[in-house]
């Protein structure tokens, strides 16, 4: 219930936002279309805690100002090394342990590892992520566990 | 006059990415080449404010034409044999066509005149008249939903009609061969 | 105040527009397509992030800003499991990782 | 001034990602390339109406052109790396050279 009451805000902010109509008709219509899709979700099952995940809204929006502060660290130490070729580049495919997250854990842990320039995840299974990155810094950085403890707090409100 | 510049090195892109699209023997990368074709296109329609045809190049060029060229190279095999025969011909009849298109557009008023005959009738009437006649903001919508309302119910029938058909003839074999259809179904 | 506000979105715009060119610089000059995504991504966060905040500044307060962030926030939602996409199918269709000469050595 | 800059950038690397998508040397960098071809479009389009003067439109389209951009980029992936769209098949890519 609380995930449907979620996914019909979330819809409604939606439409208002990309419509900016406000007439009595077409908001009647944006209605609509709102039950309409909260009806094929729940038809489909969609409205359990994997289709609309409220719960970690408070544990993201803790999360996200800290990955985008590693987004912008990292972005310039790859930016430097495109720039001047006597950086070395130093490719490195490593395996980071996530026995300890969730799927959705995992899922936000993958997501933000492609997310850093620097480190791409190649492949997500039950117990680890393997991990390319393009120098040994940015390899050790990931290694020493600091994003992965970061994703598990938001996890666990 | 910046508009312009833009209009101009897209077109340029767009003619490198026709180029290469004609001189790759690797299909896949033909499919690619053509993904990219679309979505340059898309932006010079957007610049000749043609929202909806931007639309659709984008969702068509780029989405569902791809995927079903993809599907084809899926069955086909993914590279071209080179051809033996002679392109002399078709080179001829090729550039002759085209000649010809560009000589008729010669008669065409020009891009942008506003003394155009369109511009003279019909579209000021929609533009001006359409949000008070229907009630939709979105003048295309209206034309396409309102004046042409049975045109589109018409349009939409026959593709409803087409795209059961393809279903029938697809599905039924399906269900006698699980496991043997082809891609792009 | 309103000067400070187009002051920001200028810097934000020049910074986007660097990290663009220098983006667009990896995808040509680095060696194999795993290193290549990482070009591609300096374009996708940081470029991309501080173009449309650079416009989204110049837009003001109302619903267009609302639009572009919700445009960054699509942006920056699809584009990690695009790359991740294309970096599994590469892992996939057998591309071995361009790794460096130590390694190789090693292996 | 600086939208210009900005537009005249997008331009120069979208012929960079042009450049990358005919050069190859694999599959996977044309995809690439055309992936990044479509993230420029959508600033590009994003800039354009700032430029042009009528952003809300632009905008909107840029919206639909990420998602756009999204499903046909992993439609391409999901095709070169099973050989289909997900049905049960044998698999049958041809092999790179």
């Amino acid at each position: 219930m609380r995930n449907a009451i979620a996914l019909i805000v979330i819809l409604s902010g939606t439409w208002l936002l990309l419509s900016g109509h406000t007439s009595p008709l077409l908001l009647s219509l944006g209605l609509v279309s709102v039950a309409a899709i909260v009806a094929c979700a729940a038809r489909l099952e969609l409205l359990d805690e994997e289709g609309v995940p409220v719960g970690l809204l408070p544990g993201l929006l803790r999360y996200g100002p800290w990955l985008v502060i590693q987004i912008i660290r990292s972005n310039l130490d790859v930016a430097k090394r495109i720039v001047n070729p006597k950086l070395p580049i130093h490719p490195t495919v490593i395996h980071v342990d996530a026995t300890d997250h969730t799927e959705v854990g995992r899922v936000t842990y993958a997501n933000s590892i492609t997310l850093t320039p620097g480190t791409i995840s190649l492949d997500v299974s039950e117990d680890a992520i393997e991990v390319h990155a393009l120098t040994e810094e940015a390899a050790n950085d990931l290694m020493s566990g600091e994003m992965g403890r970061r994703v598990q707090r938001t996890e666990r409100p | 006059m910046l508009i312009e510049s833009v209009n101009i090195f897209l077109l340029a892109l767009l003619a490198v990415t026709a180029i290469a699209a004609v001189r790759l023997r690797d299909l896949f990368a033909v499919a690619m080449m053509f993904g990219i074709y679309s979505l340059l296109a898309a932006v010079m329609f957007v610049l000749l404010d043609a929202v909806d045809v931007a639309f659709t190049e984008a969702a068509v060029g780029v989405g569902i034409s791809t995927v079903l060229m993809l599907g084809t190279i899926g069955l086909v095999g993914r590279y071209e044999r080179g051809s033996v025969r002679s392109s002399l011909l078709p080179l001829t009849v090729v550039v002759a066509t085209g000649a010809t298109l560009i000589y008729g557009t010669l008669d065409m008023p020009h891009f942008g005149d506003p003394t155009a005959p369109v511009h003279q009738h019909v579209a000021p009437a929609y533009i001006t008249e359409s949000p008070q006649q229907t009630g939709i903001p979105n003048v295309v919508t209206s034309i396409l939903a309102s004046y042409r309302g049975y045109d589109t119910l018409g349009e939409l029938a026959v593709i409803f009609t087409a795209g059961v058909g393809v279903l029938a003839l697809l599905g039924l074999r399906r269900r006698k061969r699980p496991g043997k259809e082809g891609v792009g179904q | 105040m309103s000067g400070l506000t187009d002051l920001l979105s200028m810097a934000l715009l020049g910074i986007g527009t660097l990290f663009l060119l220098i983006g667009a610089t990896g995808l040509l000059r680095l060696p194999d397509v795993f290193t290549r995504l990482h070009g591609a991504s300096v374009t996708d966060t940081l470029g991309a992030g501080a173009i449309l905040l650079g416009l989204a500044l110049a837009a003001g307060w109302g619903l267009l800003m609302g639009k572009i962030l919700a445009l960054l926030l699509i942006m920056a939602l699809l584009g990690p499991s695009t790359a991740h996409a294309l970096a599994r199918a590469a892992t996939h269709g057998f591309r071995k990782p361009w790794l460096h000469e130590t390694d190789k050595a090693e292996k | 001034m600086i939208l210009t800059i900005t537009l005249i950038a997008l331009l120069v690397t979208m012929a960079f990602a042009l450049i990358r998508a005919i050069k190859g040397p694999t599959v996977y960098d044309r995809i690439l390339a055309s992936n990044a071809l479509g993230t420029k479009t959508v600033l590009m389009i994003a800039v354009l109406g700032f430029v042009v003067g009528d952003p809300e439109l632009y905008i909107d389209i840029a919206i639909m052109y990420v998602l756009i951009g999204f499903i046909g980029t992993v439609a391409v992936l999901k095709i070169s790396e099973f050989g289909n769209l997900g049905q049960p098949q044998s698999h049958t890519e041809t092999e790179d050279p």
